[in-house]
C-alpha cells in the first residue's frame, strides 16, 4: 500500500500534484517548528532557579517574515488548489453521459445505450465520462478514491462530476455522505473496460453481465447477484440482522408481518418481497428496501431464490 | 495613570456606583440586541434566497395577507414606541407618574397588537393556511411568530418595570430598567419595521 | 472601572424629539402602504426597505438614543448587521451561481 | 511587574462556604467556574468512552460488536456532547469565568446573576439532551438534511438540547465583552491585559454573534419536522444545501470558539516556564481579533462538494487560506518566546509544548482541507477526522490539561503529583499520536468517514488506531485520577508556584470571595519577565 492510492483517472495526477505540494511545504513548516522548539526547549532548559533572562518583546522584521512568506505561500497554494478545481468541474463537450441515481443504499447507473446497472459501473478506457447525478431520498456522495473524484448528489436537482478512466480495473465506489444507517454498505464498483472488452460488454443483453454469468448454475449465480445488486447491504448470511432480516435460513422461515399476518417465507413469497417490498413489511422492521422491479429478471430471482434455499 | 478609589470593592456585593452599572447594562443590552439581529437573521436569508427563487409565490401568497390589519398593527406598534420612549424621558426626569402610565399605554398597545395577530392567524387557518401551506406562509408564521414571542417577552418585562415603577423604585438618578426595557421594546418595533414591508406589501 | 468615569451624563431626549420622530414615522409608513399599491417591478422591494431602514434609523438614533452613544456602542449596532449582510450576501451569492447539468 | 495591593486583613478562601445552595445559588464566578468545570469534564469523560466504543467497534471491518445503527448514534452522540457541551463552553465557561475577573482586577463578572443563570441554562439544555439519550438521533453532529428531517429516530429533542444550550453560550459571551469593556481595574490598559483576556474577548465576540444563527437554524429544523414547513425539502421548493450555509455560518465560527481560548492559554503558560516577556505581544493579541473576525467568512469550506456554486467555492476556498495567517504568526511568537529563556518543563508547559506540535499538525492539514482541488478527494473521509482531532484535542484539549495543570494550585490550593502528571501527559501524547496520526493516511487511501464496517484493506490501520485509543483513554484516566487525588491531599499550594507576574497569582490560593481586598492599581502589563530596561505601555 503506497501513501497515496493508485492514479486512475485523468484528475488523479493534477491532484497528487497540488497534495505533493502542501505536503512538502507543510512537512518543512513542521519540521522548522518542531525543530527550533525542541532545540530550544533543550539548549534554555533551566539550569538554577535565579537564571536571569533577557527582556525581549519582539522583532518587527521577524514580525514581517513570518507574516509575509507564509501569505505568499498560502496564495500561490489557493491558486494551484483553483486551478486544479477548475479543471476537475469542467467536462469536456465529448464525454458521454451515465446518469447516476443513489438512494439508500443503492447505485443505479443509467448508460447513454440505454442499460441499466445496479452498484457497477461500466466505463472505457481513457473515454472522458460525464455522471449526472441525482439522489431520490436524501444526500449521498459519489466517491472513487482512485479517481479523486467526489460530489455529493441531492434529491430534487442535479449535480454533475467527470473524468478520463486512464486504467483497466476495478475500483471502489463510496458514498462519502452520510445517509443513514446503510451508509456504509453503500458501495458499488467502477469496471473500467478496454475498449475491446467494453464493446462486448455494450452488446450484451438484458442486464445479465455476459453470457458467461448466465450459465453459471443458479445457486452461484443467486450468490453473484447477492454480491453484485446490492443485497449484502442490507441482508447478512450469518444470521445477524444489519438492515434487513438475514438469508440465513430464510426459505421455509415463518414469522410475523408489520400487519399482525403471519407467513411463510416460500417462493411466492419471496418473489414478492423482492418485486414489491413495501407490500410486505416484517415485523420489527423499516419499510426501506427498494424493489427490484426491472432491475431482476425472474430467471434471477429464480437464481437469487435458490441461493437463498443454500442458507441452511 | 488613573487613580484607584476602589476600596469599595469590600464587602458582600459588587459596589458599583449607579452610574458604572448603567454603563454596563447598556452595553450588555445592545450586545444582546446585536444577537437578536443575528437571530432574525437566519430567517431574513431565508427570506431573501426564497423570494429571489420564487417571486411569483411571494407575488400571489403575500395577498392572501390582510394589508390592512398589518398597517393597523404597524401603528400600534409605532405609537407604542413612542409612549415608551416618552415614559424613559418622564423617568429620567423623575415623573414616575407619568413613566408608569406610559409604560402601561405600552403594554395596552403591545395587547393590542397580539390582539390583531390573533384574528390574523385565526383568518389564515379559517382559509386553511398553515405553516407548511408553501415556503412563503412558512416564512410568514415562523418571522412572525418568533416576532410575536418577542412582544410576549416584551410584555413580561414591561409588567414587572411597571409595577415598580409604580411602586417608585425608579427616579432621575436610577432609571436603567425602565431603559433596558426600552431598549428592547424598540428592538421589537424595529423588527416589525421591517417584517411588515417584507410580508405585507411587497410580498 | 477603568473605563472613563467621565462624562456619564445621560443624555435626556425631549417628548418634542420624539412627537417629531414619531410623526416621521408615521408619515414613513403611509408612504410605504401607499407606494406598494403602485408597481415599481424590481424596484418595488428596494424602495420598501429604503424607507424601512429609513424607519429603522429613526427608532435607533432617537428612541433608542444611538445617537448618544459611544463608539463602541455603534460597533455592537453595526457589526451584526453587516454580519447579516453577510450571510444573506454570500447564501445568495451561491444560490443563484450554481451549475445545473440539465 | 504588576503591582499588588493586596492586603492581609481577613482571608476566606472562596471555597470556604459550605451546602448545597452555597453551590447552586453562587454568584461567585469562581464557583461558576467549577460548576462549569465539573460538568463539562464529565461530559467530556461520557463521550470520551464513546469514543472508545466507536473504536472498538472499528477494530475490524466487520459489524461485530454494535450494528451499523448503534454505531451511527454513538458518533452522532460522541461528536454532538464534544462539541456542543464541552468544548464549545469548555475553557471558556470554565477557565474564562474563573480567570476573566481575576486577571482583570476586578471582583466579580459584570453581570454575576446572569453568569449564573447561563450556567442554570446549559444545564437545562445538558439535561433535555439527556433525556433525548433515549431515542437517540442518529443524523451526526452536523444534522444534514434531508437526513435528518425524515429519519425516525428523534431529532428534535436533542436540536432543541442544543438550541437551548445556545442561549448560555450567547449570554456567557455577552457577560465577558462587558466585564472586560466595563470591569478592567484602574492602569489596566487594553494593551496591558494579558493575552488569554484578548482571546476570551475575541471568543465572546464568535459566541455572540454566531450562535442565534445556529438556533434558528435549528429551530427551522425543527419546524421542518414538527409543523412540516419546507426551508430545506427540496419536495417542497427548499434547498438542502441551504441548511449547510447556515449550520456552517456558525458551527466553522464555532471551530475557532473552541481554539482561540486554548491559545490565549499557551500564551499564559509559556512566558511564566520560560521567564521570558511573550514574543510580539500585540500580534498575538490583535490576530486572535484577526481570527474571530475572518472565520465568519470561510463557512463553506465545509461544502466544496456539496454543490454550491464554483464561484462561492472559491470565494471561500481564497478567505480560508487567509486565516492560516493570524494563525500561522501565533505559532511563531510562541516559538520565539522560548528563545533564551530559562524553560522549565513543568507539567502545564509539556501541554503547551504539546499543543504548539499537535495544533501546527492539525493547522497544516486544514490548509490541504482548504485546497479546493485537494478536499475533493479529501473531503468526508478520515483525513478530515484526523484534522479535527489534531485541533481539537491536540489544540484545545491540550490547552485545556495545560490550564488545569497550571491553574489548579491557584483554583483549589492544593497540588497533584507532578510525576504522575508528567507520565499522564506522556501517555496521552503518545496516544493520541497513535490513534490519530494513521487516520491521515486512512483519510488519503479514500476511507470514508462515518462508516460502521470498512473494506478490509483499511483494516491494520484501523487497528492500530484503536490500540492507539487505549493508550490515550489511559493516559485521559490516570490524569484524572491524579488531578483528583491531589484534591484531596494535604499539600497546600502556594500563592505564586512560577514566579508568575500576572494579577490572579497575587491573591492567596485559592483565592478570597470577593478576589481583593482593594481594586488594584496596575503599572506595568502582565510579561514584565526577565531583566528589564524599559517599560512597554
Ligand atoms: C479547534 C477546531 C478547529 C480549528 C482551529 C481548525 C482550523 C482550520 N481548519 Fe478545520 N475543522 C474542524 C475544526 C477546526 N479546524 C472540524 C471539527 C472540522 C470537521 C467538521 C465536520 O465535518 O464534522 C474541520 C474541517 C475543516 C475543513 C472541511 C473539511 C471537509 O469536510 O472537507 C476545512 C477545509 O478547508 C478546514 C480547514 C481549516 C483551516 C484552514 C484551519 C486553520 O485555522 C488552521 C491554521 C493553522 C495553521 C496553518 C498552522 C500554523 C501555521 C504555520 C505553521 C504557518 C505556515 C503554514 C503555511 C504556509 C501553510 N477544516
Ligand atoms: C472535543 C471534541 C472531540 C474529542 C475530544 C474527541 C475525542 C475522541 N474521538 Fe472524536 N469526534 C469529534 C469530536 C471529538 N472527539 C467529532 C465532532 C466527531 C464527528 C462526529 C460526526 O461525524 O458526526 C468525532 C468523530 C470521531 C471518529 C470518527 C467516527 C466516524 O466518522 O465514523 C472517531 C474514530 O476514531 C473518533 C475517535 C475519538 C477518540 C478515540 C477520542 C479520544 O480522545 C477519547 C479519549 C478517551 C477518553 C476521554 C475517555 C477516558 C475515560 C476513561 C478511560 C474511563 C474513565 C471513565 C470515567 C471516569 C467515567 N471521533
Ligand atoms: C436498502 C436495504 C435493502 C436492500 C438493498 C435489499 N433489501 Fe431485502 N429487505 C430489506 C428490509 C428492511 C426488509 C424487511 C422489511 C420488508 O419486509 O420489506 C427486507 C426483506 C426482504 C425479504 C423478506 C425477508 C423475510 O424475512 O421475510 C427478502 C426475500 C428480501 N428482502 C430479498 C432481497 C434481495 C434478493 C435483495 C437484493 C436483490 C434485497 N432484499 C435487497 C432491506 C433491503
Ligand atoms: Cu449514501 Cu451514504
Ligand atoms: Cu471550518
Amino acid at each position: 500500500m503506497t501513501w497515496i492510492p493508485e492514479a486512475a483517472s485523468n484528475l488523479a495526477g493534477k491532484v497528487d500534484g497540488v497534495l505533493l505540494v502542501i505536503t512538502l511545504i507543510s512537512i518543512f513548516f513542521f519540521v522548522l517548528i518542531s525543530a527550533v522548539l525542541i532545540y530550544f526547549a533543550v539548549k534554555y532548559r533551566r539550569r538554577r532557579e535565579d537564571e536571569e533572562t533577557p527582556y525581549i518583546t519582539g522583532n518587527e522584521t521577524f514580525e514581517i517574515i513570518w507574516t509575509v512568506i507564509p501569505s505568499i505561500l498560502l496564495i500561490l497554494l489557493f491558486v494551484y488548489g483553483y486551478v486544479v478545481y477548475k479543471d476537475m468541474r469542467t467536462p469536456p463537450k465529448d464525454a458521454v453521459d451515465i446518469t447516476v441515481t443513489g438512494k439508500q443504499w443503492l447505485w443505479t447507473f443509467d448508460y447513454y445505450n440505454g442499460k441499466k446497472t445496479l452498484n457497477e459501473l461500466y466505463v472505457k478506457q481513457n473515454v472522458p465520462v460525464r455522471m449526472i447525478m441525482r439522489a431520490d431520498d436524501v444526500l449521498h456522495s459519489f466517491f472513487i478514491p482512485q479517481f479523486r473524484v467526489k460530489q455529493d448528489i441531492l434529491p430534487g436537482r442535479y449535480t454533475q462530476l467527470w473524468f478520463i478512466p486512464t486504467k483497466v480495473g476495478t475500483f471502489d465506489i463510496f458514498c462519502a455522505e452520510y445517509c443513514g444507517t446503510g451508509h456504509s454498505a453503500m458501495l458499488g464498483k467502477v469496471i473500467v473496460l478496454s475498449p475491446e472488452a467494453y464493446d462486448i460488454w455494450e452488446k450484451g443483453i438484458g442486464m445479465d453481465d455476459g453470457a458467461a454469468v448466465s450459465s453459471l448454475p443458479p445457486a452461484e449465480l443467486g450468490e453473484k447477484i447477492y454480491k453484485q445488486k446490492g443485497c449484502n447491504a442490507c441482508h447478512s448470511l450469518d444470521g445477524s440482522v444489519v438492515i434487513g432480516p438475514s438469508f440465513k435460513g430464510l426459505f421455509g422461515r415463518t414469522g410475523v408481518l408489520e400487519n399482525g399476518k403471519s407467513y411463510t417465507a416460500d417462493e411466492n413469497y419471496l418473489i414478492a418481497s423482492i418485486y414489491e417490498p413495501q407490500e410486505e413489511i416484517v415485523e420489527g422492521f423499516q419499510p426501506v428496501m427498494p424493489s427490484f422491479k426491472g432491475i431482476l429478471s425472474e430467471n434471477e430471482v429464480d437464481a437469487v431464490i435458490a441461493f437463498i434455499k443454500t442458507l441452511k | 495613570m488613573e487613580q484607584a478609589n476602589m476600596d469599595h470593592a469590600e464587602g458582600h456585593d459588587l459596589h458599583l456606583t449607579p452610574e458604572q452599572e448603567y454603563g454596563i447594562s447598556k452595553l450588555g443590552m445592545w450586545l444582546f440586541l446585536g444577537t437578536e439581529i443575528m437571530l432574525f437573521g437566519g430567517l431574513f436569508a431565508a427570506y431573501a434566497i426564497f423570494r429571489a427563487k420564487y417571486p411569483e409565490m411571494f407575488l400571489e401568497s403575500h395577498q392572501e395577507l390582510n394589508r390592512e390589519m398589518g398597517a393597523v398593527n404597524t401603528c400600534i406598534l409605532i405609537f407604542s414606541s413612542l409612549t415608551m420612549a416618552i415614559g424613559v424621558t418622564a423617568i429620567q426626569r423623575g415623573k414616575q407618574m407619568l413613566a408608569g402610565i406610559m409604560i402601561l399605554v405600552t403594554i395596552i398597545c403591545g395587547l393590542g397588537f397580539g390582539v390583531v395577530k390573533y384574528f390574523e392567524y385565526g383568518a389564515k387557518f379559517a382559509h386553511h393556511i398553515y405553516p407548511d401551506t408553501n415556503i412563503f406562509f412558512s416564512l410568514y408564521f415562523m418571522m412572525t411568530g418568533l416576532h410575536m414571542l418577542h412582544v410576549f417577552i416584551g410584555l413580561a418585562v414591561l409588567g414587572v418595570i411597571m409595577v415598580l415603577t409604580f411602586k417608585g423604585k425608579f427616579n432621575e438618578k436610577y432609571s436603567t430598567p425602565v431603559e433596558m426595557g426600552g431598549l428592547y421594546w424598540h428592538l421589537v418595533d424595529l423588527v416589525w419595521i421591517y417584517l411588515f414591508p417584507l410580508l405585507y406589501l411587497v410580498g | 472601572m477603568s473605563e472613563h468615569t467621565h462624562s456619564q451624563e445621560k443624555h435626556i431626549t425631549s417628548y418634542k424629539t420624539y412627537f417629531i420622530v414619531w410623526v416621521a414615522l408615521m408619515v414613513l409608513t403611509f408612504v410605504t402602504v401607499y407606494i406598494s399599491y403602485l408597481d415599481f417591478g424590481q424596484l418595488n422591494i428596494v424602495i420598501a426597505m429604503v424607507v424601512a431602514s429609513i424607519k429603522a434609523g429613526a427608532v435607533a438614533l432617537f428612541f433608542m438614543h444611538l445617537k448618544f452613544e459611544d463608539s463602541i456602542t455603534w460597533l455592537f449596532a453595526l457589526f451584526p448587521i453587516a454580519l447579516l449582510f453577510l450571510l444573506i450576501g454570500m447564501t445568495i451569492l451561491d444560490t443563484f451561481t450554481r451549475i445545473f447539468p440539465i | 511587574m504588576a503591582n499588588h495591593t493586596v492586603a492581609t486583613n481577613v482571608y476566606v478562601p472562596f471555597l470556604e462556604q459550605k451546602g448545597f445552595l452555597s453551590w447552586f445559588l453562587t454568584t461567585d464566578h469562581k464557583r461558576i467556574g467549577i460548576l462549569y468545570l465539573i460538568s463539562i469534564s464529565l461530559f467530556f469523560l461520557i463521550a470520551g468512552v464513546l469514543a472508545l466504543l466507536m473504536r472498538f467497534e472499528l477494530m475490524t471491518p466487520m459489524s461485530d460488536f454494535v450494528s451499523p445503527h448503534t454505531y451511527n448514534v454513538l458518533f452522532t452522540l460522541h461528536g454532538s456532547l464534544m462539541v456542543f457541551f464541552f468544548i464549545v463552553p469548555g475553557l471558556a465557561a470554565s477557565f474564562g469565568n474563573f480567570l476573566i475577573p481575576l486577571m482583570i482586577g476586578a471582583p466579580d463578572v459584570a453581570f454575576p446573576k446572569l453568569n449564573l443563570a447561563s450556567y442554570w441554562i446549559y444545564i437545562v439544555g445538558a439535561i433535555i439532551t439527556l433525556i433525548a439519550l433515549l431515542s437517540p438521533a442518529d443524523t451526526g453532529w452536523t444534522f444534514y438534511t434531508p437526513y435528518s428531517a425524515t429519519t425516525d429516530t428523534d431529532v428534535v429533542m436533542i436540536t432543541f438540547g442544543v438550541f437551548v444550550l445556545g442561549f448560555s453560550s450567547i449570554l456567557t459571551g455577552m457577560n465577558f465583552i462587558v466585564t472586560i469593556h466595563k470591569m478592567r481595574a484602574p492602569g489596566m490598559t487594553w494593551h496591558r491585559l494579558p493575552l488569554f483576556i484578548w482571546a476570551s474577548y475575541a471568543t465572546a465576540v464568535l459566541q455572540l454573534l454566531a450562535t442565534p444563527v445556529v438556533g434558528i437554524t435549528l429551530l427551522m429544523l425543527i419546524a421542518e419536522r414538527s409543523l412540516g414547513v419546507g426551508f430545506f425539502d427540496p419536495a417542497k421548493g427548499g434547498d438542502p444545501v441551504l441548511f449547510q450555509n447556515f449550520f456552517w455560518f456558525y458551527s466553522h465560527p464555532a471551530v475557532y470558539i473552541m481554539i482561540i481560548p486554548a491559545m490565549g492559554v499557551i500564551s499564559e503558560i509559556i512566558p511564566v516556564f520560560a521567564r521570558k516577556p511573550i514574543f510580539g505581544y500585540k500580534a498575538i493579541a490583535y490576530s486572535s481579533l484577526g481570527i474571530a473576525f475572518i472565520s465568519f467568512l470561510v463557512w463553506a469550506h465545509h461544502m466544496f462538494t456539496s454543490g454550491i456554486s464554483e464561484v462561492a467555492a472559491t470565494i471561500f476556498s481564497f478567505l480560508t487560506f487567509l486565516v492560516a495567517i493570524p494563525t500561522a504568526i501565533k505559532v511563531f511568537n510562541w516559538t520565539a518566546t522560548l528563545y533564551k529563556g530559562s524553560i522549565e518543563l513543568h507539567s502545564a508547559m509539556l501541554y503547551a509544548l504539546g499543543f504548539i506540535f499537535l495544533f501546527t499538525i492539525g493547522g497544516l492539514t486544514g490548509v490541504f482541507l482548504g485546497a479546493l482541488a485537494v478536499d475533493i478527494h479529501l473531503h468526508d473521509t478520515y483525513f478530515v477526522v484526523a484534522h479535527m482531532h489534531y485541533v481539537m484535542i491536540g489544540g484545545t484539549v491540550m490547552g485545556f490539561f495545560g490550564a488545569l495543570h497550571f491553574w489548579y494550585p491557584k483554583w483549589f490550593g492544593k497540588m497533584f503529583n507532578e510525576s504522575v502528571a508528567k507520565l499522564a501527559w506522556f501517555l496521552v501524547f503518545v496516544g493520541f499520536n497513535i490513534t490519530f496520526f494513521p487516520q491521515f493516511f486512512l483519510g488519503i487511501q479514500g476511507m470514508p468517514r462515518r462508516y460502521a464496517t470498512y473494506p478490509e484493506e483499511f483494516e491494520s490501520l484501523m487497528a492500530l488506531s484503536t490500540y492507539g485509543s487505549w493508550i490515550l483513554g489511559l493516559g485521559v484516566l490516570i490524569m484524572t485520577v491524579n488531578l483528583i487525588k491531589g484534591l484531596f491531599s494535604d499539600e497546600k499550594a502556594p500563592q505564586n508556584p512560577y514566579g508568575s507576574l500576572s494579577l490572579e497569582w497575587q491573591v492567596p490560593s485559592p483565592p478570597p470571595t470577593l478576589n481583593f481586598d482593594k481594586i488594584p492599581i496596575v503599572t506595568d502589563w502582565t510579561y514584565g519577565y526577565g531583566k528589564k530596561k524599559e517599560v512597554d505601555a
